[in-house]
């Protein structure tokens, strides 16, 4: 089966090209855009996780390793599809269109974390593993009975593959066409658990044999790769030929969580031959004239700038009400919930 | 989306004598028409008409796109109708027997009840879980479940239960046109056991009011769907025995009319309340709270539970044993009066 | 992928061999002894829906159809094997040893129809679609955990396949190679839904490929098919090399429940063309001289016999107790529950 | 199968200074040795020995055939547990945290808690869920769910809840030497909030009987778990002013001790329940009803309970408005003493 999905890949790790039919597909302005990006979340997720060792926010799940997969996809996605993320796929909702300073305050538990731009649409971040998958094929579905060439993307993991609303999601997909991007991120652990003992196939992709849908194996730290793949499914789905499940094939670099210590459970050579996507993309860059030093540091500067800038903005954000954990349960508050809030904020002036 | 407003005229108050289920399914119907985003999702609902045929001939009238038969995925159905949901419709998820919606519990739990609440309100879920409910109809294992205590115990939706044609579907359209997620509970045993005149145009209920059946002074009685013929029987014969008894059907479980309780207990001072669900952590147990948070001081007598026992639905050779039946509330009703 | 997954067969629908590598392997024997369950089992069932039209047990759940499925899988079995069925599978319960008499009592609403015999590792049906599998992978597992050869096969409809519990069951037995057999009847239909909406896949057995475990599609029709081609994936089983995903495919004559109306959904002529099972291999015993009238009418006479005992057996089985309802909910009745059954019990002698 | 006892011999009486959640990896520790056919299942639970270290080295000594580490999969946990229980084993399933139990929520509804009633006991299903449950340690969303309401209301199956390591040992080893399923909920708050002495040998305590903290005259409180802090906190404020507390550690909340509860009231007249679940259709209403089941015409004041709110337990940012405080519970107190 393995053979069956291949991984594709357009450059190598030393940034030179594999598939050279993508040779005039790729020129600098794609590739600074990309490479824009990975640098911006990865400061980000830097950022956060000092920001948690100094008690600034809480539990952290970085992404770094990942940047390729988050950013070649979410820059492959058009204005008004629709996005379903995981916790660990704010790449791609920053890339998307996030907001920096609501993804810091997410991460420091404020609710208004979750509140996406007007205009965009950003689901909140799944905490239960895969319940995220139908909820796409449903908001596409929606699309599709709009007669629109919308699509949605579901983000998921390795382990989120065992669940049962991976299986119902997909199936579901296939059934009624929809239009419906699953994209795996393949990162080789489920928290301590690796992919071995998560299924017994040695692929993801071969997963949509299940439901006779197209299954594709990418390099998930080729940013090329992902990209074009990706906006092939998406294509596909815009233009009605339904669901494609990707297997990113990337690696989790960091820890599960802020809380996590992979030392525990991953072997520490585990990974090392790795090529980092960013060290990758700057090969491809240099190795085709692409690299522009001063332009470089400027990016990077003004990128420390739009993060400090988010983090005050987090820091100095209204104070959590206590009036907001009543007032968005229903659109209506019932008497027996306006009677428990105005209690309890007498109590709270005592 | 557009919303073509295409209501079929109909005479004022004209009426049709229908049947629970045929009021359910004249609800959908009367939606279907009026509101092109209502969409309804199950298993074996479209050509079939569902098990109970709540939704026959609708999808002949309103197409496989509206009236929608779904794999066997519960998950599925209320997973894809959150999707649904926040994007522009408005879905009718019909689990074909309250015990199978255990395996949605999850995406109710975690996602229908909260999105509005993590999302500030940017996503909501206007949709409605129907589910047919109840021991009595010798149905085989797992289908004879009543489960209301496992979603009031859920902030962000709200339960609904009617027990007679009218309230089903004016308490249906209510919920079809509520901002928020209701579970609509439907007693199997009441589909068919009587007819009422019912209006032929679009009606609603309010969500939230319970509703006097009978007005009486000795005892106020407190039920809902299934058990409502049962509470009325009691109470006929605790007539017979001069006892007198205020009788009420709630209607919406959550929220509840906390008032229509106070006020008739705050008159009796004694209360029976009856359900067919388990006795711990039923909602009986809430409508004790209510009493003694409303009307302590008025009680006369000890609240009387009468309930399904704190036994797994039993197979249907023993069903009526689980079962409150007149008897069992009629000695509820003369212990509170004795006491 | 159909492609890949031929429908096996070992006899056709005239009851001549296709497969003439089992010429030698199957005798008189053979095929009477699996003539004499699938004759018994249909008499059953047939019997079961007429004392249901006479309100004599509840609604009840035909096979018809599927005998050959039921008693081919069901023959395949070791005596101290594991056996997962559905609501629709006593054809197969009734094959391996379960108690006519408490078959009936099943169906008339009586807890004790789902006590099998002492020694008869028989699980109650599942009535909650696919929740038997991963039991079925549970029991398998601990029969490996105890270093025997037994192993548990599941019975499953075509509609389970789209539960989340037929998803992550597969993948259990797939990661810990336990001794399953996931035996699905593919019969056309679930309730009214047929296969075609119910998945967009042509085959069930390529489901198999998400689990990297063996996927067979067989002739549900063809006893022999069944029954060797279950062998092999119980001897897999036993000899530690993990489950299979067996595809019967075979057709639901009747109704879904003697509740269910088929003519409201089901195309009248559909399924006209199929061979009854046990009419085939009539065919395949006069072809092959195995046939023997004077044996047959003895056989039908006894199994009459056996079934009308079986009938009066469960009309004069002792009453329903009330009690029973109280007193299998926990090895040791707690305060609570005891009171309950008291005044109950109590209150039912006024 | 063949049950080698190799209990590892330790001095009588020997303790040890342990927090919760070392207490309760001792527990499993304790039954791994001295029965062999207890097997652990879960998410993480092997070498990661469980994101809370409550299986700590567990995989290390009793190998991967019976600690093992799981897929992603909730209800292939639970299902498969029922399998391996059914057949000789002592399943104790890890769910990472309670919020995590819902996709699990069919098979212990139709299944875990059903099997020995629907087979007249032939089969039985001894098996052991852990779940941490609870607020207040700035988890992310779902991660802080107190749902005990929704396993009482589920007959065929106990619900414990131990707030100190003693209990969490003791009631452990009960639990997964009880003949039926138990949910063992674990408050998160406390796994190392505090330690205690306690021994080194086995020992067990029995399911089903609620503990009496402190001896006070005034008020009733009962509470468990993650709230018997706060209880204790309250209660020390009250004495204070003069009000002295009865104060009960429920420890079982199915059974519930109900003697322990109405020998108390009867005494005091006036009760506070405390829990961190939402009030509606939470347990504390079933405890309202024992009380006015048993102790109706000793009550002096209206039963005070002090929950969480009727909404979604919060982003962590808001947790601590939702959680039961001392003061919300003093102020319950006061209320019923200056009914
Ligand atoms: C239903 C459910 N079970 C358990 C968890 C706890 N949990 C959080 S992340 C995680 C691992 C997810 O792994 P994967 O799907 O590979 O995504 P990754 O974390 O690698 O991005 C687990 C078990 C959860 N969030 N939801
Ligand atoms: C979880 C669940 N959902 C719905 C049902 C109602 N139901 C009973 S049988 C059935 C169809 C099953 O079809 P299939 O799996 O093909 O088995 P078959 O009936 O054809 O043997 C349905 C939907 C159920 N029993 N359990
Ligand atoms: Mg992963
Ligand atoms: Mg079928």
């Amino acid at each position: 089966m393995e053979a069956s999905y291949p991984v594709k890949q357009i450059i190598d790790d030393q940034g030179n090209f594999i598939d050279t039919s993508y040779t005039d597909l790729i020129d600098a302005k794609l590739a600074r855009h990309l490479y824009f990006h990975m640098c911006r979340i990865r400061a980000f997720d830097r950022k956060a996780i000092s920001l948690q060792r100094q008690g600034r926010i809480g539990t952290y799940p970085p992404f770094e390793g990942q940047e390729a997969s988050q950013v070649g996809s979410a820059l492959a996605l058009g204005s008004d599809d629709w996005i379903f993320p995981t916790y660990r796929d704010h790449g791609a909702t920053l890339t998307y269109g996030a907001d920096m300073t609501r993804m810091f305050l997410y991460w420091n538990g404020r609710v208004e974390g979750c509140v996406p731009p007007d205009g965009k649409n950003i689901f909140p971040p799944a905490v239960p593993i895969a319940t995220q998958i139908p909820h796409a094929v449903g908001a596409s579905w929606a699309e599709k009975r709009k007669k629109t060439t919308n699509i949605a993307i579901a983000y998921f993991g390795d382990g989120a593959t065992s669940e049962g609303d991976f299986h119902e999601g997909l199936n579901f997909a296939s059934v009624f066409k929809t239009p419906t991007v699953f994209f795996n991120q393949n990162n080789g652990y489920a928290i301590s658990v690796p992919i071995e003992k998560q299924m017994n196939s040695k692929t993801i992709a071969q997963k949509a044999v299940a439901y006779s849908i197209p299954g594709v194996r990418i390099d998930g730290n080729d940013c090329f790769a992902v990209y074009f793949e990706t906006k092939k499914a998406i294509d596909a789905a815009r233009s009605g030929k339904g669901p494609t499940l990707i297997e990113s094939v990337t690696w989790r670099a960091g820890a599960h969580t802020t809380a996590d210590d992979p030392s525990k459970y991953r072997p520490g050579e585990q990974g090392k031959d790795i090529v980092d996507p960013l060290l990758r993309l700057e090969r491809f860059m240099k190795n085709n004239g692409y690299w522009d030093k001063e332009a470089n540091s400027k990016m990077e500067a003004e990128l420390n700038e739009e993060i400090e800038a988010a983090v005050t903005a987090m820091e100095q954000f209204s104070e959590a009400r206590a009036e907001d954990m009543f007032d968005h349960v229903f659109a209506e508050l019932p008497a027996q919930l306006v009677e428990q809030k105005e209690s309890y904020l007498e109590l709270l002036k005592e | 989306m557009t919303m073509k407003l295409k209501e079929t005229p109909h005479k004022k108050n004209e009426t049709a004598l229908l049947t629970m289920v045929q009021a359910i399914n004249d609800g959908m119907k009367t939606m279907l028409e009026s509101d092109e985003t209502t969409i309804i999702l199950g298993e074996d609902i479209g050509r079939n008409g569902g098990v109970f045929r709540a939704t026959e001939g609708l999808q002949a009238q309103f197409g496989e796109d509206r009236v929608v038969d779904t794999p066997l995925s519960e998950s599925g159905i209320i997973g894809t109708s959150v999707g649904l949901a926040i994007n522009g419709f408005k879905p009718i998820a019909e689990m074909q027997f309250m015990g199978f919606i255990y395996p949605a519990y999850d995406q109710i739990m975690t996602h229908v009840s909260r999105i509005r609440m993590k999302t500030m309100g940017r996503f909501s879920v206007p949709m409605v879980i129907r589910a047919p409910y109840g021991a009595g109809i010798r149905a085989p294992e797992v289908h004879s479940d009543s489960a209301e205590a496992l979603f009031t115990h859920m902030p962000g939706i709200k339960v609904v239960c009617p027990s007679n044609p009218y309230d089903a579907k004016g308490l249906l359209i209510a919920a079809i046109e509520d901002p928020d997620p209701v579970l609509f509970l439907e007693p199997m045993r009441n589909y068919r056991s009587s007819r009422q005149e019912i209006p032929v145009e679009k009606y609603t209920i309010k969500i939230g009011n319970g509703m006097k059946l009978r007005q009486g002074e000795d005892v106020t009685i407190i039920a809902w769907g299934a058990m409502i013929p049962v509470a009325e029987k009691a109470a006929d014969q605790a007539e017979e025995k001069g006892i007198s008894c205020d009788v009420i059907d709630l209607r919406t479980l959550y929220p509840m009319d906390r008032d229509i309780i106070a006020e008739s207990v705050k008159k009796t001072g004694r209360a029976v309340v009856i359900h067919e669900a388990h006795a711990t952590s039923g909602l009986g147990n809430d409508i004790v709270s209510v009493i003694n948070d409303t009307s302590f001081l008025y009680l006369k007598a000890p609240i009387e539970r009468v309930t399904g026992f704190d036994v797994p639905v039993p197979f249907f050779a023993l069903e009526e044993h689980y079962l409150p039946t007149p008897k069992r509330v009629l000695a509820g009703i003369e212990k509170t009066v004795k006491f």
